[in-house]
């Protein structure tokens, strides 16, 4: 029987990749330790698959048609899509099987994610893979929820819809490790760009380190807009701990980097 | 009023290379049968990022516009920031 | 305050306008009997807005997204998608207020539809349109559910989904009609094309007829099945139930009709 | 193992009047830089209903290729139904 061996809540901030010499280098340091160290993990566990929530930045969803949930049910994925980000262009293999019992037991729950065969990845889940699973050979299914265009799933939906996502895996015979990608506060090409709210960020950070999530599920959309624009990703976080239950985690690195525009966060359950 | 098809364009720009070579080449080609204002059409062509910003465009369907047209991103928060009236986007203008 | 001044459950079997005479005349002036009396009662009413339940035909939405539920939420829409429908080409204003709230009011109850602001509308919308509000000047909020590509929500979730539409209505200044618009049994460009399960029909027809929509909220995939792939289109006619609540309806008219390939079935509540 | 491509491109045929123009004048060059097995190129070019079905390709998706190349609904019903497996849909053969 599958389960959820780890899971990670991991920022992906572009200029890691795109502009790494914009930030200190102590700062930089720091995040690669951070993300060698979820990597070591993830290669010692050796997952069969690899669960990632991440936001669409405007690449595989427009406003003609804007899911809340959507999950990529594809044999492989092209990315990164973007030509600036300084990760080479590849194909990650996907995992049909399991991305398809994720689909069939959300709805059995009442959740209707929409479904795709043929998601183009961008920095939003190729920059975690491309620290902690480099090699890009572990499979893949990504979940890609709104976090661009109000209005967007509520707290309480994304925690419940990572419920549905644990059992989904209980039910297969995958070993996964999960990752909630984005965050924590920015507001990214906005007039407040740089600006990071770290407070929120804090107040975030120790709920998680508490394995509080489900008090996480119970923010409201405003609670979450403190964060920005961009913190509306707070969301796959959310999403990844309701997969994890309530388990405490590790605080890997925490770095508010206003060159990078965010609070770079990182954290293992 | 064709606030939509602003966005749309952006959209099809940042993700279509043909297209933003079209644009390159030829913009009011490109923007010919569109349903843009006189207004909408300018503000795109001459990348007039504080003009695209007060509309209520998305900063991420506009940094990539910046990107693929040179303008480093300090001179394109310099362009939004410099209107008198500074429309935050965080209370949903932008989300049109 | 708003409400549901009327409900309606309409075929939308395209042989009316575009083969018309492929049909038994007296087959048709029946269904045109039917369909210009739903017209006279939405005339007389004077709704502000017509909601309509209707499937996609591979006219908006592709395997590449595939939403369970759209709200469309555009100032217009464009319509019919197809050149051989025998409507013509028109611009029908929508009602982008209520669609928003329809999708707000579904988002804080825990049911999430894609939204879009460029829908075609193909003749699951527009041919029933064609009858019922020729002149096409009262305003449209389409609401598209798959019945195309399964996964697809399940029935309970098609009625939970009506409910909130209603409540959404209820909040709104509008008097709205409601329709659900498909089926009943069909299978278009399959094997099958032509067959029409009476049997299930009738039974639906029953249950429509006696107010127990309730019961056709608990009818599982496998059952709704039953109708064929066109006959997936039940799940339309189950939200427009549950927006309508438990009212009995008037059959106003039913008549398997092989030429068109289904069974014609038009109901009032 | 393409049966994606194929769908998508009947899904873009049948929206798209452009397209459907291009592949009258020069279906080779653009089922070209598409990712198609011989077999689906030739079932895509010859109209082959059967063949195309039998990949389980969704009835709806057919009927407008069927339409756009002038071929009668009764026709294609009997292209479809000349297998000797009927490979029926509604188990959800189709849904790939
Ligand atoms: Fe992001
Ligand atoms: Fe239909």
């Amino acid at each position: 029987m599958g389960d959820v061996i780890a899971a990670f809540g991991l920022s992906h901030a572009p200029g890691l990749t795109a502009f790494p010499k914009a930030a200190p280098p102590e700062d930089v340091a720091a995040v690669h330790e951070a993300l060698g160290k979820v990597r070591a993990c993830i290669e010692a566990l050796r997952p069969d698959t690899i669960v990632i929530i991440s936001p669409d930045h405007w690449v595989n969803f427009f406003l003609s048609n804007m899911p809340a949930f959507c999950v990529g049910i594809a044999d492989s994925f092209a990315g990164p899509a973007e030509e600036w980000l300084g990760i080479p262009k590849t194909r990650v293999a996907g995992n049909p099987d399991l991305a398809r019992a994720i689909v069939e037991t959300a709805m059995d729950a009442g959740i209707e994610p929409a479904f795709s065969q043929e998601l183009v990845l961008d920095h939003g889940t190729m920059l975690p893979l491309h620290f902690v699973s480099p090699r890009m050979d572990v499979p893949v299914v990504p979940v890609i929820q709104n976090c661009l265009q109000p209005p967007m799933p509520r707290a309480f939906r994304c925690y419940a819809f990572g419920q549905s996502i644990a059992r989904a895996i209980q039910r297969r015979p995958e070993r996964v490790v999960l990752i909630g990608s984005g965050g924590l506060s920015h507001w990214p090409g906005e007039i407040q760009h740089g600006q990071i709210n770290r407070e929120w960020e804090e107040r975030i950070l120790e709920l998680v380190r508490d394995g509080k999530g489900e008090e996480l599920s119970r923010y409201t959309d405003d609670e979450i807009a403190q964060g920005g624009t961009g913190g509306f990703e707070l969301r796959n976080w959310i999403t990844m701990l309701g997969a994890a239950g309530s388990r405490p985690a590790e605080i890997i690195c925490y770095r508010p980097v206003p060159a990078f525009a965010t609070g770079l966060a990182f954290a293992a359950l | 009023m064709s606030l939509y098809e602003v966005q749309k364009f952006l959209y099809q720009f940042n993700t279509d290379a043909a297209l933003r070579a079209a644009f390159s080449a030829d913009p009011e080609q490109v923007l010919a049968d569109r349903m843009l204002t006189e207004v909408e059409r300018s503000a795109l062509r001459q990348r007039d990022f504080r003009a695209l910003y007060a509309m209520g465009i998305h900063g991420l369907l506009l940094t990539p516009l910046a990107n693929y047209s040179g303008v480093p991103i300090p001179k394109y928060l310099e362009a939004i920031r410099s209107g008198s009236e500074e429309t935050s986007h965080d209370e949903g203008a932008h989300h049109g």
